[in-house]
This record gives structure tokens, C-alpha cells and sequence, in this order.
């Protein structure tokens, strides 16, 4: 019996890493995905069947929760909007991490209660009650933020970075504390330091770095899994949580890199304070002009063009102008009109994000160019369609270094014959910073909901011809 | 220090286990395409939730009197659930779209 | 059957090790150009030689009397370590020649 | 201490993961291959190190054993001709699975005469000696088949496939035997059956094939470390036996792919029968006429041209014309004429020969073509020269749905305005068939050693101008 239980969780092992291996193309993601849950199916299967010593079964509360938990999981996953995805993955981050925090809170009651315990194993159990809170909260207000329920000046505290050294010596200090001299009052006491170091962790991160923060904290609940993993002394938790943990490292550090920051640059949190100062002067600055056009301009010049660009942002994401995009290509492709995509690696919200939409309505792969790519093919273009994008084609990265975003590979739009840029107002992106490319000559404003103004150019575009 | 040698003499398959594995991770990782990285995120989320078979072994030791124990216990499996079930079905939401198209 | 249940109930964590050790094996060989498959041949050669570590054992524990084993041991040990120094060094030459012209 | 061994022999570990992975692009396989071989000496230092309870030291007899095969191997590999590279792996690699024969002989030898063993560890201590051995006398003919020493008909038998079945089922039958009844008696006739068997295996494959079977040996030396690390409960014998194991079943699998056979056709040694066929009819077949030319005709053609593809093959290993290439190269490239190299992965006889051979003499990475790049360069190509190389340009692979090399990818070099051939004779190359590439229209042979053509070649270039 032993030995199948250990089997079991053995393949579970193998189809985790299948999985994540399917996932490295998006012919076999689907089936990765699917393998995954299989492994998680069989872990699940084997903790039940797991001969247990002094085990009293408890199963009515066992399967109830695990009923309980799958239809709140299932509904929630069924009903998101595609746009608000980001939040929901947080969302179930800090589950994930609250789960090991409270895991790691009663094994210490328990092992307390039940005289002294092993100090390696104390550690172990501190250790993931510290990660998991820092996990919970912070992936809380995350999702607070990237709701945008919470704005970033109600949660920042001025000297906010010595509060958070502070708070990070308190909760190692009331970690150790509960390690020397166990109590429930030292535990829980702990309990709420790492809560609110984590909240206050997340607190001064601009609201433009989240995903960066939630990838983070992605790795820090994987590792949390590990850890109790140990406790376990359960290989399929070590292996899923250290898996989790490199996903969510290599995510961080590529997301870094895409927007050419250092890590620490994105937690200290530097970047939402510059931004804001730099919004405030860039609402000010009215005296350049901008020319905005009307979307039967926009019809001509696609009329006469041979090559279009179409450069996707988070403004295409709210506006779900995807569909709109598809038939604005068909149209084009049919008069014989090149349309390409443009995908700057940090576009949207979350890595990939843009693929993700544009994926929803059934844009061939081939059509996508990378950063270089789209760079590359700019100087013959006749068109860009900058479709709800802003930070990502702002030239101020190449050539201001004052700039809070100097540094970071944009797509070069401007290089283009003719750019359009859809968007409803002028107000700034993420960054919080103005975007000299409006006020170039080439570039035209089409002011409005994206989906619309694509819309309109469609209808044009049919009476035109 | 005791401690600490003590443990890696103790758990030495282990430790090779969590190297092994933090390698193997990079490696799986570092291939996956920028295309995929969305549903990457969500489902390695959901693969976190891996820490529910840590509360399900808790549940079944716990004294079914004492029932702090047992509700967090259950708790923490309900959070675990949300994570694992709600992470597989949005990821797998996600591809189904990316499929369609071929 | 009843020794391969035992064994693998005695054994998991060794299990899970040569599980992953071959999913690392594949992961990173599989990404060597062919360019450098000769090197990575001969270079897998010389590991390969780790055998030696089994016949350091060995002799060390071998009774100091007993020359039969003394000498089959020390023979196992030349062989492994021929192999060893013999792989990494002419890797080395091999690709010493590709580093010249960077 | 014990943990500090312990801890030796996990950067051992760590030491060979990041060589394999140094490996993986040529800037770093240097320093990947120096990390392999520090993994190595850690792995050995921990060894000697290691607190063994009943340890009798014995150290005179190590450390001596240490010195010898260490002066060996160093000048074995420091005397070895670049062309025998092939031959000095498989000698390497038999000495291993050597190594892991015996150990696991003395250790059965060991364990029975100190009473009874268990079942398991008997398997384990079997297993490895069947694959050692199968190694170890496996590697040895394929070191003599390399090397010209025996030639394929001295050690085919008939029906040698039925002889090779029945000589498994001994092997098998014998290991069982010392399995249930442990003696002196039996484990040295498995240990001689194992032996027989390996050579056997080995003898009906075409020494064409030899690089393949290396390669599969290579993996099964590394499985006996494997297993020999269960004996000793060794994790870095466990990690470097797998290692190799998958190193070698990767190269096994992408050789056969490349031929575009099976890796059953390469044991079964199909190949080699029905090249043998093939190769007498093929010199009997003198109907056909070729274009025999002088350096001197050469020279003058590439004086006109302006795009030249050297082909290079074994012959250029055996001619060691890898620096007159070069010189020619240069020679050419003065005079602005493009001078690419077109690469067949399976060229010369060991996967990477040619980019070995052509690295030797500093040639850059850039003028390497892969076969679908030479392919597609090779119609506006000028003159392909053929150094050395046959049957990785023989188009019956492609049309000639009879031919044992029939479905192999090759470089489609006819395609070019002219060819000229650098080979010795008619003599077919490795796979022992006709190539009818040589009786073409634009196909030219230069007869003679490829070196000495091409110094000829270069002399009449530098008279012409
Ligand atoms: N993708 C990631 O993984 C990731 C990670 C971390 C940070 N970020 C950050 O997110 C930003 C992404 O850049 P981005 O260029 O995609 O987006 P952005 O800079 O945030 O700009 C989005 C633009 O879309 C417009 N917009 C919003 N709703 C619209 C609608 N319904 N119709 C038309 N336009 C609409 C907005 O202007 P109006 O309000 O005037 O309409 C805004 O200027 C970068 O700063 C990046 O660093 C991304
Ligand atoms: N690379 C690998 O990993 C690998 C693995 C397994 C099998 N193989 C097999 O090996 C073969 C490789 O093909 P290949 O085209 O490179 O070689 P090949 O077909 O063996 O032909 C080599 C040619 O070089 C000529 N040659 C030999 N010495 C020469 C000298 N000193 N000067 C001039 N010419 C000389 C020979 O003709 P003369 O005798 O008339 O001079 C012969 O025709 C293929 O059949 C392949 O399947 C390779």
C-alpha cells in the first residue's frame, strides 16, 4: 500500500514536470495544463489513501472542503473576464500562500502543545509561516491595486522603505521568538508581523509593477510550498513548490529585464514616485500641440497603404477591440494590405498578454513580431496603428534620460510613415508619464474608446470601396 | 551550526532532491516562449497549491474533537482548492484559445 | 514483487532522484548544437568514469591481506581513471581549438 | 566531517550539471567541460575522505592506482591524432565499463563469501556487471573496427542476428543462475557470457555504424555507473551515470535521425550486409565515365568564380587537408570570391567531426552551413568543392529508392554550376555504395590525397595571378 501511495505521488512528480514541459510550446500548453492537473489529481488521491499512523480520518470535513474549495475555484475561473486576469492569479496566489501560513500556524499549536519540538523543524515551520503571510497580504493588496480599489498614495507612508527595514527586523525578531521560547501568543503575534511586513512590502510598488510583484510573490508561495514539503517530508511538495518558485523567478527577472530595471529598482519602488511627479508636470505641459484626426482619415490613408502595423497595448485589452482588430485585418489582407502585429514584450498587464487577446480571436502566430522584429520592419511601414499602447512606443526610453523609464526597449513607431494612436483621452499610461511621440508629425490622435473608433474605420472603410 | 550539519547529514537525499529539482525547473522554464508566459503564471499559480496535500495529512491527524485544529485545518485546504482548481480551469481557459487557431 | 515494492518503499527518495536526474540529463544535453556533439560525447565519456568513486570504496574496505581483491580493485581504479583524466584532457584539447577563434 | 564529505560530493553534483550545461554553446563548453572535470576531483577527494566504518585505508594502493591512470590518460589523450578521436573515445569509454565490471565482480565475490546477500543488492551488483561488460567488450571491437584492425566479414557469423538472441538469453540465464546460487564458479561464467555477448552485439554491425554504437555504449557505461551508485548508495554516481546515459541515448537517437534509420536497423546491421552487396556491384560498374581534371583546371575555374561551398567528409580528416582548406580560403576570400563550408551533420565519423576538424584551423562559425542552409544556398553557388566527402552527397539517397542510404537528408551539391570531387579512387566511401553524383554533367573528379590537391590547387592559383 505504501509503496503505491509513493508511486502515485511519484507520477504525480513526473506529470508536473511533463506538464511544464508541454507548456514550452502552444501546440502541447493545452495538454501540459491538463497533465498537471492530472499530477495534482493523484497527489490529491495518494494524501487520502496515504497510510497514516494515528490518523482518525476526519474525511466528512476532508472532502467537504475540498468540494467547497473546487466549486468557488471552478465558478471563479469560469466567470472572469479575460481583462481581469491579472487579479484573479493573484488573487489565488495569496490563497495559495495563506494556505501554508495557516498550515504552518497549526502544525506549531500542535507540535507545541504536544511538548518541545526539533529546532530544524521549528525553523522549517517558521519559515513558512513567514513566507506564506508575506505571500497572503501581499498578493492581497496587489489585487487591491490592480483593481484599482487601493490607489498607491493611500497605502505609501513617507520613509516607507525604513519602515519596511523596520518591519522586517520585527517579524525576524518575533520569529525567533517563537523559536526560542514557543507559545501561541509569540506565534500569532508572528503571524501578524509577517502579515503586515507583506501588505507593507507590496504598499510603496507602483501600481504599474504589480505583475512584476505578483510573479514575485508567485515564487515566494512556491517556495513556501517546498518548505512545508519538508515539513511533510513529501517530495511532490518540494518538487511542485521549487517548480513554482523557478516559474515565478525567471518570470520576474524576464519582466525586469523587458522594462530594463533592476529588481530591487521595482521594490524599492522608485518608479511609481518619479512617475507620479512626471504626471503631474506632463498634464501641465498643454502648450505642445497635438493632430487629431476622424476615423474616415484614418479609412483613406489604410486605403492607400501596403504595409500596416497594428501595435496592441493594455487600451485593447479594456476596450476588447480584438475582435474589431481581427476584422479590420481581414478587410485589409483582402485588398491586399500587409497587416502585422507589433509585441513589446511588457505590453498590457502581464507577460504575454497581448498574445493571450489577440490568441482569443484567432490571429495566426506568424503575424506576431517580437520587439526586433517589429523594429526591423518599421522603416518600410506605412502605417502603425498604435491601438490603445503608450508607454511601450514612448521615445522618451531612447533619448531622455531623465525619463523614469530611460533604458527600456520601446517599439520605434515613429520611424513609420504615417502612426495613428487610438486612445480616449491624453492622459498617461502605466507610467504616469508623458509620451512626446503624440506630438510628433507623423502622428495622428483618433481620440476614443478603441473598439469603437476601429469600428468606425471599418465602417469607412466599406463605403469607401 | 550543529543544527545545520546535523540536518544536512540527516536530509542529504532531500537536499539533492531540491537541487535537482530548482535546476530541472530552470531549465523546463527558460524554454517556454514569451507567447505563453500568461498562462505559464497561472498555471505554475496553480501548481502552488501543490500545499494542499500538507493540509489534507494535517486534517487526518487532527483530533476530530478539537475543533480550532480542524477548522483551520479546513480553511487552509479550502484556500489550496480555490488555488489549484480555480488556476488549472483560467489557465486552461486561456489555451482553449490559443488552440483554436493552429 | 514483494522485493520491488519493498525496494521502492525503501528507496524513493532515490527513486525521485534518478526520476529527475534523467529529466536533467535530457533537458540539458538536448540543448547542446551539434557543433559540439563530439566534445559532449567525449566530455560524457570522462563522467562516466565516476564509476571510480565505487572502486575507492571498494579498496579502501578491502582486507589489506587479501591481494586478489587488492589487485582487481586497483585494475577497476586504473581503468576508471584512464578514462577520467583521458576524457576531460583531450575535451579540453578539442575544444581548445574552438575557443582559439571566438 | 561526515556532513562536509557529503557536501563535497553535492558540488560535485552541481559541478557536472553546470559543465553539461557550459557545453551547450562554444564560448563557455571550455570552462563547462574544466567545471566537469573539478566535479570530478571533488567527487574523488570526498572519496578518499569519506568516514568508512571497517575502512583498512589501503591508500598506498589508491593513490598508486590514481597516479597510473592519470599518466595514462593524460598521454593518451595528449598523443592522440585528432583523426583517431573516434577510436580514442571507444577505448575510453570500454575502460569504464571495465571498471564497473570488475567492481561490480569483487563486490558479488566480496558479499557471497561473507554469507548471504540480499535479493535486491544482488540485482543491482548483476545488472551493472551485464551492462559493464556488455560495455566493455562492445567498446573494444569498435575500437578495432574503427581503427581498420578487424574488418566487418572476420567477425560476422550467419544468422548471427539467431546467434546474438541465444547469446542474451545466456547471459540472462547465467546472471539468474548466480542470482538463486551464489558461487565463485558462477558469476565468472556470467562474467564471460556478459563479455561474449557485448562483442557479439557489436561484430555484425557496419563499421560505417561505429560512431552510433560509441554512442550507444557510451549510454550504457553510463547506466553500470548508475547502478553501481545504488550499490554504494552514491548520489554523484547515480547523477553522472544518468547523465551520461541520456548523453549518450540523445547522440544515439539524433545520429539515427540524421541517417533517417532505426536504431533496430543499425544493431540488426542491415546496413552493412547490404552495403557489402551494393559495393561490389558498384566497382564492377565501370560503364559509366567520369571527368577526370588536374589542380591546374581547378584553379582556373575558381579564378572565375564568385560564390565556392567546400563540402568536407572523412577524406579531409584522413587527408588532414583541413589546413590548405584554409589557405585556400584565404587565398579565394582576398581575391573576393564567398567561400562557405557546407556541413552534413553526419559527415566524417563522429557527430561535430567537421566543425572539430575546420575549428582546428580557426575557421569562423559564420562560414558554416547547416544542411538546409547549404541546400538553400546552393543554386546560385559557382563551384561546390568535395573534399573528402561521398556518401553525404550521393543524390541516391534521394531518388533511388533501392539504395541503403535511401531517405537520408543530403547535400544537394549537383544543384551547383560545377562540382569537383577530391578523392583518391572509385572506392566507395563508408556506407560502401556507388555514388552516382561522380558520372554527372558538371561533376569534375581530382584524383589523388585531398591535401596534396588542394596545395596544388592553391600553387597554380598563386601562378595564374
Ligand atoms: N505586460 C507586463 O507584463 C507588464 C508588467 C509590468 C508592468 N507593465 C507596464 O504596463 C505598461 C504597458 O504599456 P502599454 O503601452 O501596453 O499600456 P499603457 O502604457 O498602460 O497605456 C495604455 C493606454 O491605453 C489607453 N486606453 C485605455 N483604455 C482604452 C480604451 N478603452 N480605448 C482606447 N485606449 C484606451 C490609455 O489612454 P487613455 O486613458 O487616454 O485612453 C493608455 O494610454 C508599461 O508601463 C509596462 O511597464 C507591464
Ligand atoms: N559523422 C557521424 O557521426 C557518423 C556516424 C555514423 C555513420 N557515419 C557515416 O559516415 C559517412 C560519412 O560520410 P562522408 O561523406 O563524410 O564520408 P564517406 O562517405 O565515408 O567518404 C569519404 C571519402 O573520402 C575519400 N578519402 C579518404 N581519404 C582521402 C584522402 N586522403 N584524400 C582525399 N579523399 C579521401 C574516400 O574516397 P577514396 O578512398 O577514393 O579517397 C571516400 O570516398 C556516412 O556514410 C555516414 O552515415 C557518420
Amino acid at each position: 500500500m505504501t509503496a503505491a501511495v509513493y508511486l502515485m505521488y511519484l507520477i504525480g512528480a513526473i506529470a508536473f514536470i511533463l506538464g511544464l514541459r508541454g507548456l514550452s510550446s502552444p501546440q502541447t500548453a493545452r495538454k501540459g495544463n491538463l497533465t498537471a492537473a492530472f499530477g495534482m489529481g493523484l497527489a490529491i488521491i495518494a494524501s487520502l489513501a496515504f497510510p497514516l499512523e494515528g490518523s482518525f480520518g476526519n474525511f466528512g470535513w476532508i472532502i467537504g472542503s475540498l468540494i467547497i474549495g473546487a466549486l468557488i475555484g471552478w465558478f471563479s475561473a469560469a466567470r472572469v473576464e479575460m481583462t481581469e486576469m491579472p487579479q484573479l492569479v493573484s488573487v489565488f496566489n495569496g490563497l495559495g500562500g495563506g494556505s501554508a501560513m495557516i498550515l504552518a500556524l497549526v502544525e506549531y499549536l500542535k507540535i507545541t502543545s504536544n511538548g518541545k519540538m526539533d529546532g530544524m523543524e521549528a525553523v522549517i515551520i517558521l519559515f513558512t509561516l513567514l513566507v506564506g503571510g508575506i505571500s497572503f497580504s501581499g498578493s492581497i493588496l496587489a489585487y487591491l491595486k490592480l483593481d484599482g480599489k487601493v490607489k498607491d498614495k493611500h497605502v505609501v507612508l513617507p520613509g516607507h522603505q525604513y519602515i519596511n527595514i523596520l518591519l522586517f527586523v520585527a517579524s525576524i525578531a518575533s520569529l525567533w521568538y517563537a523559536w526560542c521560547c514557543p507559545s501561541s501568543t509569540a506565534i500569532i503575534i508572528a503571524t501578524l508581523v509577517s502579515l503586515v511586513y507583506g501588505f507593507s512590502f507590496v504598499a510603496p510598488i507602483g501600481g504599474a509593477d504589480m505583475p512584476v510583484v505578483i510573479s514575485l510573490l508567485n515564487s515566494v508561495t512556491g517556495i513556501s510550498a517546498a518548505t512545508a514539503g519538508f515539513l511533510y517530508d513529501n517530495q511532490i511538495m518540494i518538487l511542485g513548490g521549487i517548480l513554482v518558485g523557478a516559474s515565478g523567478t525567471i518570470l520576474t527577472v524576464l519582466m525586469c529585464n523587458a522594462m530594463n530595471r533592476s529588481i530591487l529598482n521595482v521594490i524599492m519602488g522608485g518608479f511609481s514616485a518619479t512617475g507620479v511627479a512626471a504626471a503631474a508636470g506632463a498634464t501641465g505641459d498643454q502648450d505642445q500641440t497635438v493632430q487629431s484626426v476622424q476615423a474616415v482619415d484614418v479609412a483613406i490613408l489604410l486605403n492607400y497603404a501596403s504595409k500596416v502595423i497594428m501595435v496592441p497595448g493594455y487600451g485593447m485589452a479594456v476596450a476588447q477591440a480584438q475582435k474589431q482588430a481581427k476584422e479590420l485585418d481581414e478587410i485589409l489582407s483582402e485588398k491586399d494590405v500587409e497587416v502585422l502585429y507589433g509585441i513589446h514584450p511588457v505590453a498590457g498587464r502581464m507577460p504575454g498578454h497581448m498574445n493571450v487577446l489577440l490568441a482569443e480571436v484567432d490571429i495566426s502566430y506568424d503575424k506576431l513580431l517580437d520587439l526586433d522584429d517589429t523594429n526591423g520592419n518599421i522603416n518600410d511601414t506605412d502605417i502603425v496603428l498604435v491601438v490603445g499602447a503608450n508607454d511601450v512606443v514612448n521615445p522618451s526610453a531612447l533619448d531622455d534620460p531623465s525619463s523614469s523609464i530611460y533604458g527600456m526597449p520601446v517599439l520605434e513607431v515613429w520611424k513609420a510613415k504615417q502612426v495613428v494612436v487610438f486612445k480616449r483621452s491624453m492622459k498617461p499610461g502605466y507610467a504616469g508619464i508623458q509620451n512626446p511621440l503624440f506630438f510628433k508629425e507623423n502622428t495622428k490622435m483618433l481620440f476614443g474608446d478603441a473598439a469603437k473608433s476601429l469600428k468606425g474605420i471599418i465602417t469607412e472603410i466599406k463605403s469607401l470601396s | 551550526m550543529e543544527y545545520i550539519l546535523q540536518f544536512i547529514q540527516n536530509n542529504i537525499l532531500s537536499i539533492y532532491l531540491v537541487v535537482f529539482a530548482i535546476f530541472l525547473g530552470f531549465e523546463l522554464i527558460s524554454k517556454v516562449p514569451s507567447v505563453l508566459h500568461t498562462p505559464l503564471m497561472s498555471g505554475a499559480n496553480a501548481i502552488s497549491g501543490i500545499v494542499l496535500v500538507g493540509s489534507i495529512l494535517f486534517l487526518r491527524k487532527a483530533n476530530p474533537e478539537d475543533y480550532f485544529s480542524l477548522s483551520l485545518g479546513a480553511i487552509a485546504m479550502i484556500m489550496a482548492m480555490i488555488n489549484i482548481v480555480g488556476g488549472f480551469a483560467v489557465t486552461n481557459r486561456m489555451l482553449a484559445m490559443f488552440k483554436k487557431k493552429k
